[in-house]
């Protein structure tokens, strides 16, 4: 798409469990997970948890025993198959983002933040999965209008799909 | 030609070549289509709105009033597109508008001979006789005259983009002060954005002869550019207009990214709409010079003085060859001075004013031309080109002095717009003569001649100090060249010959507003609506103050005591096009495709919209004459066999939490807390006005853990709901929930041996007979071999059913493998539109019932409703009109002629009664062709609608021409009993 | 002043110097008998019709700022009579055929065209829907017709029939809606009020009321009291300001609406089109702008203006379905605050204060209802009886549920 | 409109729907009868609509799904105050 390749992006697959801590849980849940109940990412033992609301995280990739024992402190739901996420980067990864992330991206401004937000009318969950590397979250059936916005969005750019490692 | 040999910003060797009204002509990058117009001794331009008559160039920016004209062809013709802010490229083609035939002969100017009684008003005191004239006659010739270009009316071909921006401090405008303010903030490190509508930046420093650090402004303004491109902090967005502000420091602005491409770079927006989050604003977008009523101000050659210099110095073109000047200001004088020094004729300086800076006049008088001081231009000589001007200066007699162009410097309107979009209002200057801004909205700062400072050096020093107060730092402000700038109000010539305008674009001219004042219209506003008078497409930019002022002086005002109409966004004209962006056609909204999409696509479905997604209607088969038959042998087919259908659009939570049956107990009208670990229950929830809001099944599937069904249209608002009342009503609960719509493909499978259908997939540890899965059984269970699937009981068609869900990446490989395999079973697809033939017949309640005003008695539901607990919406539908007895009710209907098709929207009437809304007994809901009935069948809400069961009424349809006899009967057509369920 | 073709010529004969003002700026009077609080078309049609047809005459109308100032001055223009519930047929009918004798009735061109109304529907149930509505209509002796898909592209060819996201079925047409000339409205109930004995007073802002025993007996003003046996109020979006002012709440939120306007071109569209899956609704005025909106900024507001968000949705359901708009110009982007009411349908009647009516909740869609809504409401202070083509607009059907919702959307004034 | 959520941050009023003014608790129904019904319809429908500060609840939908309380001025759009809205409504 376009010439040149300003913009690469790949879809990546992840384990994604919702996690809800109970009423009045939030600490102690957040202790025992490492997480920030903010819109940041954190985690520990290799876990990214993305901070989507008061008390409410997504946890990528959580291995069995990290949700092991969590019954009341949170309640959990899986939501590996409700998003597709994709990642870009390259050099004009912000100025193609910029035609629809409705956020500073700002190197300075935009570093652990998760913003959940709206992109050309589709909800998005955005992070950074590396440095200069966005992740985007949109809901599945979102998935072929949000591909083709982010082809009109970087295509002056020229853009490159990688496939899944 | 009119070009002067040397000089200018233009680039002559790269000419252009471009066509005005069919000729070609030749100009060079740099110019805008009025300066290569100009240079072409193209004069007369366009005809003006009303009285038609020939108009030329007036400014040299987006302030123009006269020079409208069709630019491009075809599918892209821009119609009342200014020539002066069209940037020259080669090719362009543009034409006059508002002429028949032609822009030199016109044979609409008998307007300017009816002009008597084309005055303030005319259209609402004539046109009445006779009345019935008016919707034949009168109204399609006014609107036919109306209106100055035509569109194109074919889809605009080229696209659009919007685009994010934050930064800290944003500045409109590039003159010396908007470059001083983006240097003193960026050099401070500052996030600068520089947007600038011109494609070169500088502002009037382009188009001047001053001096700034002893260097010419214009090189000034090229190292400052240089400098501010060299910061990676500060970004550069030429032909970028800021237009518009909003609350919380947004900002819009239009960046014309192609416009000055015959068509745009390939995966290049034509324009982009920029929405601008900035720490800070400084508006430094420079004044509007302002016209003077006097006879004849109109006549093509009549011009700003300061446009004159623009095309004189920064496009290296002669406006004329004997040029005269008429001014209040001392800027008209510095035209004069310019026009000498490039060997220009210089035919009157006329000023208005008795006192003029003595060494003004004396430079004037040295380069030969005459000097009219106290006088004034009184009438214009010329029809399509300025042949003379007639002066007075004791406004009786007049004297005549030939030239070919006349500049007018009445004053300067300060580019204020952009300060009141927020509401602020200007105040008057006495010390300028101009309204400048009062108030600002947080954040904005104004800086320059936007501000009332119309010195060179007071730009600059204004243009630094607004950057530095907007978080920069203190920079040096380079020494400028003094600068004369003296002026006096002046706004009109009394006693002039001919027509006076006070809105060049809309041929509004004082005696229009002398009139309005005169019919009571007192107001700024009323004369502004009344005369139109800054309604046209350059806002009266130029001239509607003057128009005000001539109203404030005949009420016996001041200026301050008056608010001059209220500038509105967007600053500039916008494209609708740009504020749509991408979001157009098919893209006008996401498209949501569930899981099974490509599978059904494969097997030939026909899709229709239900909201953002797309659901299989029905699956036609080779040989099926309409859609009726299709649709018929589905659900014939699930009655008699099993069908699959994709559901995975309905609204789907989960729904945890130790007061989860509690909280369920609140929102729907029966009980959820006594609903057994493993069986779904059908719920009905009201809004808090007793209405119904939603319904759906939900099952428990666990202790502490729901899983919740809405309705497809209603997923968002339930979702919400249930938010609104956790959250704000009963933050007591420990609930938590969560949309997983997404997370599960849903499909139904009905029919008698739906069952043996899934049995194909169902993992064999999963017994779902009938005995160990009954009706309304709920569970987890695996499917393909160790796949997490849920299966459910439930029914929508009245057969034994069940809904299957499995993790969304699955949806697809599902439904091929249950097709594969239960194919002996007779395992067919079916769409939307047999699931409603199926429900209809079972009297089920859809979107059309769930129309936001049933209650659930309406629906035949009431007795669902419990009375041992509050939940929302029990106490409000209650209410008289919510209990009353003959509401409209849920009953059934079939043609009492079986062989009519019946229509939804059909109103019910008792036969022999007249027909009249005190007669109406109610309407039709739904219909179907129901194929176990083999006729058609309707639900409806009907006055006492279960009491009636065997009565006819007129289904009267006149919107159809239809009208005939219906029987009422039981909303369940088809095994009332429900065996079917329960096999 | 009658307008007449001679009068006209005879003024232009002598130089348009001997035109009169078309309305007294009265000065204001220490008593009336009415005072109508709110010059905008509603305020100034009552006292009309109070003069013309109740034969009253002691009466000022009372605005705070110049008269059309609210949104009888910033409207869309659009007049129709295709509703559904039978609570508001008949006063919007009822304004039907008064704009068509306006002109005539009050010696002044409002330029009522009508060029039809037609609204686009996407889907089946949306047509039966329409059809429902369509029914109704004609049940009440309102015309409609449905049309098929084959007849929207007759009536307006230049839509977006084959690369649409939710494809045009048809449309429900009523040919005699349109539009009106707004401010025109305004002056001509003015000068048919003033010439009538009216008082018309500007500049005077209602910011109290005097009670005796319980009734109103005048208004607290910028300009002192004025003493009134009856008091009307018309003031649309400040309905809450006032009512709270009287000591009573009001089913009322008052929101932004936003409307824009194009840059004059030669006529490009018939009457006036809405999009049915989508917030977007367009006509061409007789200036040739094209006049186009869409939905409330829901949140509330007094300040007459809005933001961009609803801007751009506006004109994204513009070029969903007329992408010959895409190079179109907006000229100029204004607002009006809106009363939208719990029902979406308006209010007249009696206020919970003896003496005191109330005339207002007219959401979005009150202009078109100007003449009847002052019709009706001076026969309800005249008569202290409702008129029969308003009697449902009660004040209290929220207590009783008698509710009049269009679209059933329910008790959230912004939805409506 | 930018409207600063306690958990998001700054955002677009875009991401947010509102619902309208903050109308107080809700009520406590007793025996469902007239009192009630008047309680309930002065909750439900009656709004001081105030020209100046009022209270509205904004349903962060496009961004934590928290509802929020915010304090603007009706006359400038000014945004005063935000705050979850948890409780607010509270009996
Ligand atoms: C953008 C927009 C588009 C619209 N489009 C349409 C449309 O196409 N069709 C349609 O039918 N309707 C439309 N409407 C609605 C319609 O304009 C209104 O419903 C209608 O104008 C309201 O009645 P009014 O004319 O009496 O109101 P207004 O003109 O608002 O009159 C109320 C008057 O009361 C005055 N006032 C307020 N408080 C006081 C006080 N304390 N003392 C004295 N005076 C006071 C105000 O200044 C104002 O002049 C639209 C509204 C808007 C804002
Ligand atoms: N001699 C006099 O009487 C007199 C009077 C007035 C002004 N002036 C001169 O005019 C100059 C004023 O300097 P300044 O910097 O204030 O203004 P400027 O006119 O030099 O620059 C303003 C710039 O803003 C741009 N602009 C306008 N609206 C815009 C928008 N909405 N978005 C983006 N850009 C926009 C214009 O294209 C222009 O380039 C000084 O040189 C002053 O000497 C002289
Ligand atoms: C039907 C209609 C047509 C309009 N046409 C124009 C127009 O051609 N030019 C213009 O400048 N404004 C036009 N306006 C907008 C008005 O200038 C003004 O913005 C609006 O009446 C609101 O008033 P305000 O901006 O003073 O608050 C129009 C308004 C309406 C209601
Ligand atoms: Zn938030």
């Amino acid at each position: 798409m376009g010439s040149g390749s300003g913009v690469r992006a790949r879809l990546s697959a992840r384990a994604i469990v919702a996690v809800l801590a109970r009423k009045g849980q939030e600490e102690v849940l957040a202790a025992r997970l490492g997480l920030l109940d903010a819109p940041k990412r954190s985690g520990r033992d290799g876990v990214t948890a993305l901070g989507i609301g008061p008390g409410r995280w997504l946890l990528l990739d959580p291995s069995a025993d990290q949700l092991a024992g969590l019954t009341d402190l949170a309640s959990l739901s899986d939501q590996s198959d409700g998003y597709a996420v994709f990642e870009v980067w390259g050099p004009s990864v912000r100025a193609a983002l910029a035609k629809g992330v409705p956020l500073d991206l700002h190197p300075a401004v935009f570093t652990d933040s998760v913003a959940v937000t709206v992109i050309a009318h589709i909800g998005a969950i955005v992070w950074q999965s590396a440095a200069d590397r966005f992740a985007i979250a949109v809901f599945r059936s979102y998935a072929g209008s949000f591909w083709h916005w982010l082809c009109a969005s970087a295509a002056e750019f020229g853009l490159t799909v990688e496939e899944q490692p | 030609m009119s070009r002067l040999a040397e000089g200018g910003l233009i680039e002559r060797r790269k000419a252009l070549q471009f066509r005005f009204d069919g000729r070609t002509y030749r100009g060079f990058s740099g110019d805008t289509l009025a300066s290569a117009l100009l240079a072409n001794d193209v004069v007369l331009v366009g005809r003006s709105f009303k009285y038609h008559r020939p108009r030329g160039i007036f400014t040299a920016g987006s302030d123009e009033p006269n020079a409208l004209v069709e630019l491009r062809r075809g599918a892209r013709r821009e119609p009342n597109t200014k020539a002066t802010t069209v940037e020259l490229f080669d090719g362009l083609e543009a034409w006059s508008q508002n002429r028949f035939p032609s822009r030199a002969f016109d044979l609409l100017s008998v307007n300017n001979l009816l002009s008597p009684f084309l005055t303030a008003g005319f259209y609402y005191k004539s046109f009445m006789w006779p009345s019935s004239w008016w919707e034949k006659v009168y109204e399609p010739w006014i609107r036919r005259a109306a209106g100055l270009g035509r569109a194109s009316g074919e889809a605009d071909p080229d696209t659009y983009e919007k685009a994010h921006a934050f930064c800290d401090v944003l500045v409109a405008g590039s003159g010396p002060a908007g470059l001083m303010a983006a240097l003193s903030a960026g050099r401070a490190g500052a996030r600068v954005i520089l947007c600038e509508e011109d494609f070169l930046f500088g502002g009037r420093l382009l188009s001047e002869t001053y001096a700034i650090a002893d260097r010419p402004a214009a090189n000034w303004a090229m190292n400052a550019v240089a400098e501010l491109r060299s910061l990676s902090n500060v970004r550069l967005m030429p032909r970028t207009s800021l237009v518009a502000v909003y609350d919380g420091n947004g900002y819009a602005a239009l960046e014309r990214v192609g416009d000055h491409l015959a068509i745009p770079a390939s995966h290049q927006p034509r324009q982009r709409l920029w929405k601008i989050v900035a720490g800070r604003a400084v508006i430094a977008t420079g004044c509007h010079e302002r016209l003077i009523a006097f006879g004849g101000n109109d006549v093509p050659g009549v011009m700003q003085a300061s446009a004159i210099r623009t095309f004189l110095n920064r496009h290296a073109v002669v406006p004329g060859r004997s040029v005269s000047l008429f001014t209040a200001t001392d800027n008209g004088w510095r035209t004069a001075a310019d026009l000498a020094r490039a060997g220009i004729g210089v035919a009157a300086v006329v000023d208005s004013r008795r006192h003029v800076n003595p060494a003004l006049v004396a430079a004037a008088r040295r380069t030969g031309a005459r000097v009219f001081l106290d006088a004034q231009v009184v009438g214009v000589r010329g029809g399509k080109r300025v042949r003379s001007v007639e002066i007075s200066t004791d406004g009786h007699n007049a004297l005549t002095v030939p030239c070919d162009a006349l500049g007018v410097s009445g004053g300067f309107n300060p580019a204020l717009g952009l300060t009141s979009h927020l509401g602020a209002r200007p105040r008057w200057s006495d010390a300028v003569s101009a309204y400048v801004p009062d108030a600002l909205p947080p954040g904005m700062d104004v800086a320059g001649a936007a501000r009332g400072i119309f010195s060179l050096s007071g730009c600059l020093a204004d243009g630094a100090r607004a950057g530095a107060e907007a978080g920069g730092r203190r920079t040096e402000v380079p020494v400028a060249e003094g600068e004369c700038s003296d002026l006096e109000p002046f706004w009109r010539t009394k006693r002039s010959r001919g027509k006076a305008f006070v809105d060049l674009q809309n041929d509004v001219t004082e005696g229009d507003v002398i009139q309005a004042a005169r019919e009571g219209f007192i107001s700024g506003e009323h004369l502004k609506r009344y005369t139109t008078l800054g309604m046209a497409t350059d806002q009266g930019k130029t001239g509607a103050i003057v128009g005000q002022m001539v109203l404030t002086a005949l009420t016996g005002r001041a200026p301050e005591d008056v608010a001059p109409p209220i500038a509105r966004p967007p600053a500039v004209p916008v494209a609708i096009g740009a504020y749509a962006g991408l979001h157009r056609g098919r893209d006008f909204r996401p498209t949501r495709l569930t899981a099974g999409h490509a599978w059904a696509v494969e097997r030939g479905a026909t899709f229709t919209e239900t909201g953002q997604w797309l659901r299989a209607q029905w699956f036609a088969r080779e040989g099926e004459k309409d859609w009726l038959e299709t649709v018929s042998r589905e659900a014939a087919h699930v009655r008699a066999a099993a069908g699959i259908c994709d559901v995975s659009t309905l609204g789907k939570i989960d729904i945890q939490g130790r007061d989860a049956g509690i909280f369920l107990d609140r929102i729907y009208i029966n009980s959820f807390s006594t609903l057994p670990v493993g069986k779904a229950r059908y719920g009905v929830m009201l809004r808090e006005d007793g209405f119904v809001m939603d319904d759906g099944t939900t099952s428990r599937l666990g202790e502490d853990r729901y899983f919740m069904t809405t309705t497809t249209a209603n997923a968002g608002r339930v979702m919400q709901h249930l938010e609104f009342c956790h959250q704000v009503l009963w933050p007591e609960l420990d609930v938590q929930m969560i949309s997983v719509t997404e997370q599960w493909a849903q499909y139904a499978v009905a029919g008698p041996r739906s069952r043996d259908a899934l049995r194909k997939v169902v993992d064999r540890a999963f017994d779902i007979s009938d005995a160990a899965f009954p009706y309304m059984a709920a569970a987890g269970i695996t499917v393909c071999g160790g796949i997490e699937a849920r299966l459910f009981r439930i029914s929508f068609s009245g057969e034994l059913a069940y809904e299957l869900a499995v993790p969304a990446r699955y949806g697809d490989a599902l439904i091929r493998r249950v097709m594969d395999t239960a194919a002996d079973t007779g395992l067919a697809p079916y769409g939307t539109e047999a699931l409603s033939v199926l429900r209809i017949e079972k009297g089920h309640p859809a979107g059309n019932e769930l129309n936001g005003q049933t209650t659930a008695h309406d629906l035949g539901l009431g007795r669902l409703m419990s009375s041992k607990k509050d939940f929302i919406g029990r106490v409000l539908a209650g209410r008289q009109a919510l209990t009353a007895p003959d509401r409209p009710s849920l009953a059934g209907f079939k043609p009492v002629e079986r062989g009519k098709r019946m229509r939804g929207g059909a109103h019910f009437f008792v036969p022999g009664i007249r027909i009249e809304p005190d007669h109406v007994e109610g309407h039709m809901t739904s219909v179907c062709f129901s194929p176990a009935l083999g006729h058609w069948i309707g639900l409806g809400l009907l006055k006492r609608g279960p009491e009636r069961i065997g009565e006819h009424l007129r289904a009267y349809d006149p919107v159809r021409d239809e009208d005939f006899l219906v029987e009422v009967c039981s909303p369940i057509f088809v095994d009332p009993e429900g065996a079917r369920l329960r096999v | 002043m009658r307008y007449s073709a001679y009068n006209l010529v005879a003024q232009a004969l002598r130089c348009n110097r001997h035109w009169k003002p078309l309305w007294r700026d009265a000065a204001p009077r220490p008593a009336y008998d009415i005072v109508i609080v709110g010059g905008g078309g509603h305020g100034l049609a009552t006292a009309y019709y109070l003069a013309k047809e109740h034969g009253l005459s002691n009466i000022a109308v009372i605005e705070r700022s110049w008269i059309g100032s609210g949104n009888a001055g910033r409207n869309t223009t659009i007049i129709r009579s295709n509703y559904r519930e039978p609570g508001n047929i008949p006063l919007y009918e009822l304004s039907m055929k008064l704009w068509e004798g306006l002109e005539q009735e009050l010696n002044y061109n409002v330029m009522v065209s009508q060029r039809g109304v037609c609204n686009l529907f996407h889907s089946d149930a949306q047509r039966d829907a329409y059809a429902r509505r369509g029914n109704m209509m004609r049940i009440h002796g309102v015309d409609a017709e449905l049309l098929d898909e084959a007849a929207v592209r007759r009536h307006a060819p230049f839509l977006d029939f084959d690369n649409a996201r939710f494809p045009i079925r048809g449309g429900l047409l009523q040919k005699r809606g349109g539009t009106a000339r707004h401010d025109a409205v305004v002056w001509g109930y003015a000068r048919g009020a003033s010439d009538l004995g009216v008082d018309i007073i500007q500049n005077c802002e209602v910011t109290g009321f005097t009670l005796t025993a319980g009734r109103i007996t005048g208004v607290e003003t910028t300009r002192g009291v004025i003493a009134a046996k009856k008091v009307g109020l018309a003031v649309a979006g400040n309905s809450s300001r006032l009512a709270a002012m009287a000591g009573f709440r009001l089913p009322i939120e008052t929101c932004v609406l936003q409307a824009m306007v194009t840059e004059g071109i030669k006529p490009l569209i018939p009457g006036v089109i809405t999009f049915g899956a989508g917030h977007f609704y367009i006509s061409q005025s007789d200036k040739g702008g094209l006049v186009f909106g869409g939905d409330i900024d829901s949140y509330k507001s007094y300040a007459q203006r809005g933001n961009l968000p609803v801007i751009e949705d506006v004109c994204e359901g513009g070029m969903a379905i007329m992408p010959m708009l895409g190079r179109l110009r907006v000229l100029r982007q204004w607002a009006g605050n809106v009363d939208m009411t719990m029902d979406g349908s308006p209010i007249i009647d009696r206020a919970p204060v003896d003496g005191l009516y109330f005339n207002g909740g007219w959401c979005y869609g009150g202009f078109k209802a100007t003449p009847a809504s002052g019709f009706t409401f001076a026969h309800l202070i005249a008569r202290d009886m409702p008129h029969a083509s308003a009697a449902a607009l009660r004040l209290d059907r929220f207590s009783t549920g008698h509710v009049i919702d269009e679209n059933g959307q329910g008790a959230q004034a912004n939805l409506h | 409109m930018r409207i600063t959520c306690p958990y998001c941050g700054e955002r677009d009023s875009e991401e947010f729907s509102v619902q309208g003014e903050v109308a107080g608790p809700r009520p406590r129904p007793s025996d469902y009868g007239d009192a009630d019904v008047k309680a309930f319809h002065a909750y439900v429908h009656l709004r001081a609509n105030d020209f100046g500060l009022t209270r509205e609840y904004w349903y962060h939908g496009n961004g934590c799904r928290r509802w929020l309380e915010v304090s603007r001025d009706t006359r400038n759009h000014a945004i005063l105050g935000v705050a979850m809205a948890s409780g607010a409504g509270r009996r």
